[in-house]
């Protein structure tokens, strides 16, 4: 799967020096002159980032998922963990709009149910009871929860007022927990283990690659070898043996860190390469060889000149690499190596979901799949008009 | 039953009748048992498989009547007489885990009932113990052949102890299965068909006789495996080197089909001649292959050579998924031990596309999932808490059974303390229904009496330093529902105000952590619980004192009882008292009277201490029988099937005698 | 397709008001904004201008590779074409072919061809030299690969590269930059069209191999009769090869004049500008001009009125920043648009 | 050109000897050995296993040795060809990884011509045509590819095919070509069953080489020797294919290297998930039980691979841009 992640990262920086090293069409590059002449990079790169207007709907989508992740438990109507022996497997619950008399009500409702166990298969039956009406509500008084850690509450988005009467937007699990409070707890593991990871990537990458691209020569070598033999390594294997490795006595917290450790000491050799690139076309700029001239340390030199000119260019490869590290985590998660239970991630869901039973009779047990294809779609784009915006050499 | 009806009957009057045959005897010399006249007359025609009547008229085989002994076990079929030929096909996980086929088509000295209470000869024609257990005499039926052709005596049993698990050079520490009263056991041959065991104390609970982690096959073929011992072949260490191995050990245990110890390896070794109904033929990292025994010693009624089906394959699956795929699909012609019990609606929503039965057994494991506090925890309040038996009641009321039934087992499990099935004729119901009655307010009013009344502000009970109590559950996510399991346990426990986390961990991990005694709580499962393995390898089991396996949750106290004191901790008082109980139990003779006595004495003492608390037991297991295979179970026997490790699965249904149907 | 019948003696090409605009994200860009002028048989006309003022564009056009899909022509660019056995033949409208159709390519290459700035980028890296100008030979002419590839070789010998047999089968990197150059004009020259575009043909080179560069040009010619379209942004160039030149400013061709008249007699403004900065020769070779005070005005945002009323030292309050001057004749063959010699065909420009 | 693959062979060496390495290490890391984890394997089939008597074992095997110790025998076994016994299987690894290599090898070509049949075309299409519907349309198609986890398209597919079209379960080949010889048929069952793992395999580098070759065009179209050809006269579908394509072909060239063995590698969980006869769920099985001389074979093999891989891919952009070779 890193496979993936490397790939996409080596053309992409094979690629890059070339387009920096002579601009080839003058009129463009010189059309952008006036009106951006006072633009920072940061404005220019937000100009042309937001005519793009399938990356900004994707960079919405990106950020609504973020702001999930921030308020998980308010947004999910149920404590992902609150099983309920009467509703295992059950099938999303229907939302209703017309009662069984026909009525329509513009407020949404559902019905209760009650289950009996078939004798023949041993599953669980569900039948609506008709006779009474739950109108889903806004702001519901709910299970409790301490939100981030500081002070109890227990309002919900949304949910229904009776407790007796369970709302299952996207069905239950084995376990009869709510799919849907369980996907929302998902996400703050599984977005932030990506930006996280990436972050830690970022750092070995930038300042490896940054290092290997500036000094050039021996060093760049050196850099070079061990980045060769990084990627020479298979990766599940040495996923396997590290994450194997964890010690058990860890914490959900210390093991989620660990592992994203993991993912980025393979990960980040792609982007050392981007940054590689970068720095190595940017070494013989003018204005660095300027720097260079007048004496600024070397320190100096990289830290101010040359991280932000290729900033923009390595926030676009941040957010390409985000979704990356969301889906090696889930692979993770099905080898059993990733996190377990009880943490929550889209992963950890996914492997409970990989079962025949789920694929054959529940397969709303998979939407933690879709919401995984969501995020790497939304990241993907957004990383892609970023990187275009990015590139001042391209239109 | 499927068998000979020259069986022994468990209760004491047909066992006595039994000894008294062999008290006609000289020591010494060896006289045949007279046994139980057959209800039908002994075939004396015999006839064999199409496939062999070719290989015999081509002159590559003797006639089927030099290849079975004169005396040849009479098997009567379960439903009717099958036909020759056709092929099995199985799955199975690894090279090194039983499969379904391949487990089931074992030959030992000995045959059981499902329910191992009683036993039946096989290779052996009887047993016979002398008045106080210190020796028994083994009588092998003679004229059985080695897959080879070769003879089987008594020297294979000889070689398999003394040039294999008595030998400090292959061996340096002997199971201590092949101990009685902390001595090997000594060998006498008598001759070619009878060996004499000797025991240091009196040793009725004899594990050869009875059956307990498979069928006794204390046996291995002397003429083939010798060449690989420096003792019969002193170049067996070169030619051991030159053929890529580590030593002569691990090149003889590789041919011997194991990976150490006495441990069976699957089939790795085809050249090994065997004694089961089906020769591996061929074994690759995709599949075994297996072909029937010319010479496997047993006939049907009408004098049929066993086993009716020709071939057998296991392919190896790499997942369970997979295997419950491919037996819905069809494609096995039994499947069961890896058949997951969650996919129960799928499995029965397909028999009729998949054109195959599905049939309820039922775990012999007294419990599922169970569940053990380490008692020597290095933590002393910790250690303090888990060894007061309020707490583990406490925790067993706050146990939720009847939901973890409903969420895991479908509501078919059965709700019970981690003890003895309801088979064994000792058995107590009280012994099953101790503290399993979910009663929260009980088990926190428990909790309060034991000190532990404090509270933060979260909920969660202070430890007497004032921390809030907090453990973790561990256990190996294998091997049945443990994941599942644990966390509502957990969930369960943490509604008692106690932070309980569960972790599945890394087997090898686990063990180094019980081996250190560092764990706070493990789960595993309870198994080995019928009347025969409780009685013979109880002591050292998970009901043990001390626990076995995950469950282990007082190694240091086994140290200590091994060592003679020397080195672990000394145990508790009720810790002795069973260890006590045990050795009592098993210096009675199965099925006495002081027998029965023994036995509950051993239950009231583990239902007491509750080191080991049950959740929920005889878990159901789907087994698939494709429709074309013939003689499998009994038409029409609803009686309740025990499966398992202790029975050995399929073994007890005798897969010589299933047949493909046409 | 607009077929002319015009007189024998007209021009090889004459461009009418020529304009090519792109519309970009960023706006609408009028790079070619009404150029007319035209080449006459044998005739080295010169281009000159700064740096985005539309002369690449000009040629570009003609030949249909400005840009892809998104460029908006308008006017006229008359192309005589040349019969099968080398006489002059039917008039075309190049901007009326279909891009990229059947017809441009046959003009492309065959009749009108074009050398460029970079010989290195210009030629593929991953190909031969002899590969590349092998595929021009046969794209227009039905000729064996041996008979393409002795007609290369001797294109190449005429180009003065010394051992052509052998660099025949060199890479581009393995030639230094005049001998690529050279390699680009065989390429350009060797099915012998009628009008060679020369786009900044010598920038890129050093002085010694400027001139021969130019002379090689002048050279193949007057061989070959064709008519040469000399863009560059060095007056230098201009004065040594061309007979007529045009100087273009924000896509508009502000003065046309011969080289004597323009050199002796300039009279737009930035003409003058142009020329009081001209570099001595001998120069450092690449070094840029900055002949005149401030920036070419973003395309995007032109200046009301004359383009260059903006920089003008001459401008005119009210009058420069309000129209556009159109060409007033000066004398026959010098045209010049300024209001300072006349409003000349002007035109308000309401729409900026 | 010689001595620059001279020399990156003698570079390679170091390499492979560092894998090894840190492969065994990588072995080594999880606690226990075989033996610790083969308890609980026996154990669960009912065996009675003495702890005693394993310690004894864990001496006849070497492996109560020091890691270093143990590495150096392995290693200069395995130099001279001899990889050794798998504990698991209790064969020796040479004749376990052989039985697989064949499909293993059949399955990653395959896959990788998939990837390369779909993907080079679509991302030529997407980059010519940038910002068309059609580009959108393909690049949403490859973020979607990109995005589902592909054990679960593997079951998914492999319970659809199973359902929907009867297909028999995981593995490459039904019953009863399992063990045939080869023939015309078994051939066709076999390709009947490579389209699932061929697929799954595929879907993901799909996306990433679309996405690759699109970038690495568009980073080519603009460039003055395309204008020079189109200057030409040349058809623009022919100069496309001609110019842009061959240059921007080479960094996909440099991956060829690398996508092999990493096809293995990646292919491990689908494999598992399909039940497919490749070294993949070999090779995780014997991680997961430390197996560590069929774990270290394997894992060494691959590294050889790829290190061998990247150095042909080397020799091959060498060889296809003059630009490298003549350096």
């Amino acid at each position: 799967m890193l496979r993936r992640i490397l790939g996409r990262g080596q053309p992409v920086a094979a690629g890059v020096p070339a387009a920096t090293a002579e601009p080839t069409q003058p009129l463009e590059t010189e059309t952008e002159k006036h009106d951006y002449a006072v633009a920072s990079e940061w404005e220019l790169m937000w100009y042309k980032f937001k005519r793009h207007r399938l990356a900004l709907i994707c960079g919405v989508v990106v950020l609504l998922l973020y702001v999930v992740a921030a308020f998980v438990e308010f947004i999910a109507p149920y404590n992902p963990e609150a099983q309920n022996p009467a509703a295992a497997y059950q099938a999303p619950t229907r939302v209703h709009f017309v009662d069984a008399e026909g009525n329509f009500h513009l407020q949404p409702f559902v019905y209760g149910t009650t289950s009996q166990r078939n004798p023949d298969t041993f599953e669980l039956e569900f039948v609506e009871d008709t006779s009474v009406i739950h109108p889903l509500q806004l702001f519901v008084r709910g299970d409790s929860y301490r939100m981030w850690g500081l002070f109890d509450a227990n309002l919900h988005l949304f949910g229904v007022e009776d407790p007796n009467v369970r709302l299952y937007l996207l069905g239950a699990d084995r376990q009869g927990r709510d799919m849907f409070s369980r996907i929302v707890h998902g996400t703050r593991i599984s977005m932030s283990i990506g930006l996280v990871g990436v972050v830690m990537s970022f750092v070995i990458g930038i300042v490896v690659g940054g290092i290997s691209g500036y000094f050039g020569g021996t060093v760049d070598l050196v850099v070079q070898r061990i980045i060769e033999f990084i990627r020479s390594m298979p990766t599940i294997p040495l996923w396997l043996g590290l994450a194997a490795a964890l010690p058990a006595d860890w914490s959900i917290l210390q093991i989620y860190f660990a592992i994203t450790v993991i993912l980025s000491l393979i990960g980040w050799t792609g982007l050392a390469q981007v940054v590689r690139g970068r720095a190595l076309a940017l070494r013989e700029e003018d204005f660095i060889m300027a720097a260079r001239l007048s004496g600024t340390s070397r320190t100096r030199i990289i830290v101010r000149h040359m991280v932000p000119s290729f900033m923009s260019h390595i926030i676009a490869a941040l957010t390409l690499a985000v979704p990356e590290m969301i889906i090696a985590e889930t692979a993770l998660s099905f080898l059993g190596l990733g996190l377990r239970y009880p943490a929550i991630s889209w992963g950890v869901l996914l492997q409970e979901a990989q079962n025949l039973r789920s694929i054959a009779l529940a397969p709303w047990l998979l939407a933690p799949g879709a919401m995984v294809v969501i995020a790497v779609l939304a990241l993907n784009f957004f990383g892609d008009g970023l990187r275009d915006a990015a590139d001042p050499y391209k239109r | 039953m499927t068998q000979d009806e020259t069986f022994l009957r468990r209760s004491g009057m047909t066992r006595r009748q039994f000894n008294l045959m062999f008290s006609g005897a000289v020591a010494g010399s060896v006289v045949l048992p007279t046994l139980v006249k057959p209800a039908y007359a002994q075939p004396t025609q015999f006839n064999e498989a199409p496939m062999l009547a070719e290989r015999v008229a081509a002159g590559e085989l003797p006639p089927v009547a030099e290849r079975l002994p004169p005396n040849p076990v009479v098997v009567t079929p379960t439903n009717e007489i099958g036909t020759y030929g056709g092929r099995m096909f199985g799955a199975g996980r690894a090279p090194e885990t039983a499969n379904d086929l391949q487990i089931g088509q074992v030959a030992g000295l000995f045959r059981y009932s499902n329910d191992l209470n009683e036993i039946y000869p096989e290779l052996a024609e009887g047993y016979q113990f002398n008045d106080d257990f210190t020796e028994c005499t083994i009588t092998l039926r003679p004229g059985i052949k080695w897959s080879d052709g070769e003879p089987f005596t008594v020297d294979d049993i000889v070689f398999y102890f003394e040039d294999w698990q008595y030998d400090s050079d292959l061996l340096p520490v002997p199971s201590a299965t092949l101990m009685a009263g902390g001595e090997l056991f000594s060998l006498e041959k008598l001759d070619d068909h009878t060996i004499k065991f000797g025991f240091a104390v009196p040793h009725p609970a004899f594990s050869i006789i009875h059956f307990s982690g498979g069928p006794s096959e204390p046996f291995r073929p002397a003429h083939y495996l010798r060449q690989f011992h420096p003792k019969y072949n002193p170049d067996a260490a070169a030619e051991a080197t030159a053929a890529g191995f580590n030593s002569w050990q691990t090149r003889f245990t590789n041919r011997a089909n194991s990976a150490g110890g006495s441990f069976h390896n699957g089939a790795s070794n085809i050249d090994m001649p065997v004694l089961s109904p089906w020769i591996p033929t061929s074994v690759d990292s995709q599949r075994q292959q297996y072909e029937r025994n010319p010479y496997f010693f047993k006939v049907d009624t009408e004098g049929n050579q066993l086993p009716y089906v020709d071939y057998m394959t296991v392919e190896y699956a790499s997942n369970a998924e997979v295997m419950n795929l491919k037996a819905v699909s069809g494609e096995l012609s039994v499947a069961g031990m890896d058949i997951q019990l969650s996919n129960f609606p799928i499995i029965r929503r397909g028999e009729e596309t998949g054109n195959y039965k599905t049939k309820l057994v039922y775990s012999e494991r007294g419990s599922d999932v169970c569940l053990a506090f380490n008692q020597i925890h290095p933590d002393p309040v910790l250690s303090k808490l888990f060894t007061d038996v309020r707490f583990r009641q406490a925790m067993s009321l706050g146990i939720n059974r009847t939901e973890i039934n409903e969420l895991v087992f479908l509501g078919q499990g059965t709700i019970r303390q981690a003890t003895v099935n309801e088979s064994a004729s000792f058995f107590e119901p009280r012994w099953a229904e101790h503290y399993v009655a979910y009663d929260p307010d009980a088990a926190n009013a428990l909790l309060d009496e034991i000190g532990l009344s404090e509270r933060n502000a979260d909920g969660v009970r202070l430890r007497e330093d004032g921390v809030p109590l907090t453990f973790q559950l561990e256990f190996l996510p294998h091997e049945g529902p443990k994941t599942e399991v644990c966390e509502l346990v957990v969930k369960h426990w943490q509604a008692l105000g106690i932070q309980v986390q569960a972790a599945a961990r890394e087997r090898s991990y686990l063990i180094e952590r019980l081996d250190a005694q560092q764990q706070d709580a493990t789960a595993w499962h309870a198994d080995r619980l019928l009347e025969r393995p409780a009685y013979a390898y109880g002591l050292i089991g998970k009901m043990g004192p001390g626990g076995d396996s995950i469950v282990r949750y007082g190694k240091l106290w086994q140290d200590w009882f091994n060592s003679g004191g020397e080195r672990g901790t000394e145990p508790p008082q009720e810790a002795k008292d069973l260890r006590a109980a045990y050795v009592a139990w098993q210096e009675t003779e199965f099925g006495s009277d002081a027998y029965m006595a023994a036995a509950k004495q051993v239950y009231d003492l583990t239902t007491e201490t509750l080191w080991v608390i049950g959740t929920v037991g005889q878990s159901p297991q789907p087994v698939i029988v494709r429709n074309d295979m013939g003689n499998v179970f009994r038409d029409g026997d609803e009686t309740r099937f025990w499966w398992g490790a202790a029975n050995w699965f399929w073994h007890t249904l005798s897969p010589e005698q299933w047949y493909i149907k046409a | 397709m607009q077929n002319q019948t015009v007189p024998s003696d007209s021009p090889l090409l004459e461009l009418r008001d020529l304009r090519t605009g792109f519309a970009l994200r960023e706006g609408y860009v009028k790079a070619v904004d009404g150029a007319s002028f035209s080449v006459a048989r044998g005739e080295t006309i010169g281009v000159v201008g700064e740096s985005g003022c539309g002369k690449s564009i000009t040629a570009r056009t003609i030949l249909r590779i400005a840009g892809t899909n998104d460029s908006e022509l308008g006017g006229e660019a008359l192309f005589r074409r040349r019969t099968r056995d080398g006489r002059p033949g039917e008039v075309v409208d190049l901007l009326k072919l279909a891009p990229n159709g059947r017809e441009i390519r046959s003009i492309r290459g065959a009749e009108i061809a074009m050398i460029f700035q970079e010989p290195m980028t210009a030629f593929s890296p991953v190909h031969t030299i002899g590969n590349q100008i092998i595929e021009a030979i046969q794209l227009h002419h039905p000729v064996s690969k041996d008979e393409a590839r002795a007609t290369a070789i001797d294109m190449l010998r005429r180009v003065e590269m010394s051992n052509a047999e052998r660099r025949i089968d060199a890479y581009p990197h393995q030639l230094s930059g005049g001998m690529r150059q050279r390699a680009m004009i065989a390429m350009a020259l060797v099915c012998r069209p009628q009008l060679l575009l020369a786009d900044e043909p010598t920038t890129a080179l050093d002085v010694t191999t400027q001139a021969q560069i130019l002379a090689l040009i002048r050279q193949l010619k007057a061989e070959l009769g064709m008519s040469v379209m000399m863009i560059t942004h060095d007056l230098g160039v201009v004065a040594e090869t061309a007979q007529n030149v045009a100087v273009m400013y924000l896509g508009k061709v502000v003065e046309y004049a011969d080289v004597r008249a323009l050199f002796h007699d300039p009279k737009h403004p930035y003409t003058q500008a142009l020329l009081a900065s001209i570099p001595k020769l001998g120069r450092e070779a690449g070094a840029r001009l900055h002949p005149v005070k401030g920036m070419v005005p973003s395309p995007f945002n032109r200046p009301r009125g004359c383009p260059f009323n903006t920089r003008c030292p001459k401008a005119m309050p009210g009058v420069c920043d309000v129209d556009m001057p159109g060409p007033t004749t000066i004398k026959p063959g010098h045209t010049v648009s300024c209001f300072l010699y006349g409003a000349g065909d002007t035109r308000t420009e309401a729409a900026q | 050109m010689g001595r620059y693959i001279i020399q990156r062979i003698v570079l390679t060496i170091p390499t492979i000897f560092a894998i090894s390495i840190v492969s065994f290490v990588i072995i080594q890391l999880p606690p226990g050995d075989f033996l610790t984890a083969y308890i609980t394997t026996l154990e669960s089939g009912g065996q009675v296993v003495d702890q005693a008597q394993i310690d004894a074992l864990r001496n006849q095997y070497g492996l109560g040795e020091p890691v270093h110790i143990q590495y150096l025998k392995w290693i200069s076994r395995t130099l001279v060809g001899d990889f050794g016994y798998s504990f698991q299987w209790q064969r020796p690894v040479s004749e376990l990884i052989g039985e697989r290599m064949l499909m293993t090898i059949i399955l990653s070509v395959a896959s990788l011509l998939l990837v390369w049949a779909i993907s080079l075309p679509i991302g030529i299409y997407s980059a010519v045509k940038q910002y068309s519907p059609g580009d959108y349309f393909f690049t949403f198609i490859s973020f979607i590819g990109l995005g589902i986890p592909n054990f679960l398209l593997a079951l998914v597919l492999m319970w659809w095919a199973y359902s929907y079209l009867g297909m028999s379960v995981g593995g490459l080949f039904s019953q009863q070509y399992a063990d045939a010889p080869w023939s015309l048929a078994r051939v066709l069952d076999l390709l009947a069953h490579l389209w699932i793992p061929a697929i799954v395999l595929a879907v993901g580098g799909i996306a990433g080489l679309i996405r690759i070759m699109r970038a690495n065009l568009l980073d080519e179209l603009p460039r003055l020797y395309v204008t020079t050809a189109r200057a030409k006269g040349m058809k623009e579908g022919r100069l496309v294919l001609k110019y842009p394509v061959r240059v921007a072909l080479n960094p996909f060239v440099s991956t060829i290297g690398w996508t092999l063995p990493g096809l293995v590698s990646g292919s491990i969980i689908v494999s598992v998930v399909l039940n497919l006869p490749t070294t993949g769920p070999m090779l995780l099985t014997a991680l997961q039980s430390q197996d560590m001389y069929l774990a270290g074979a394997i894992l060494l093999l691959l590294s050889v691979l790829t290190v061998i891989g990247t150095l042909i891919s080397d020799i091959l952009l060498a060889w296809l841009d003059p630009r490298i070779r003549f350096n």
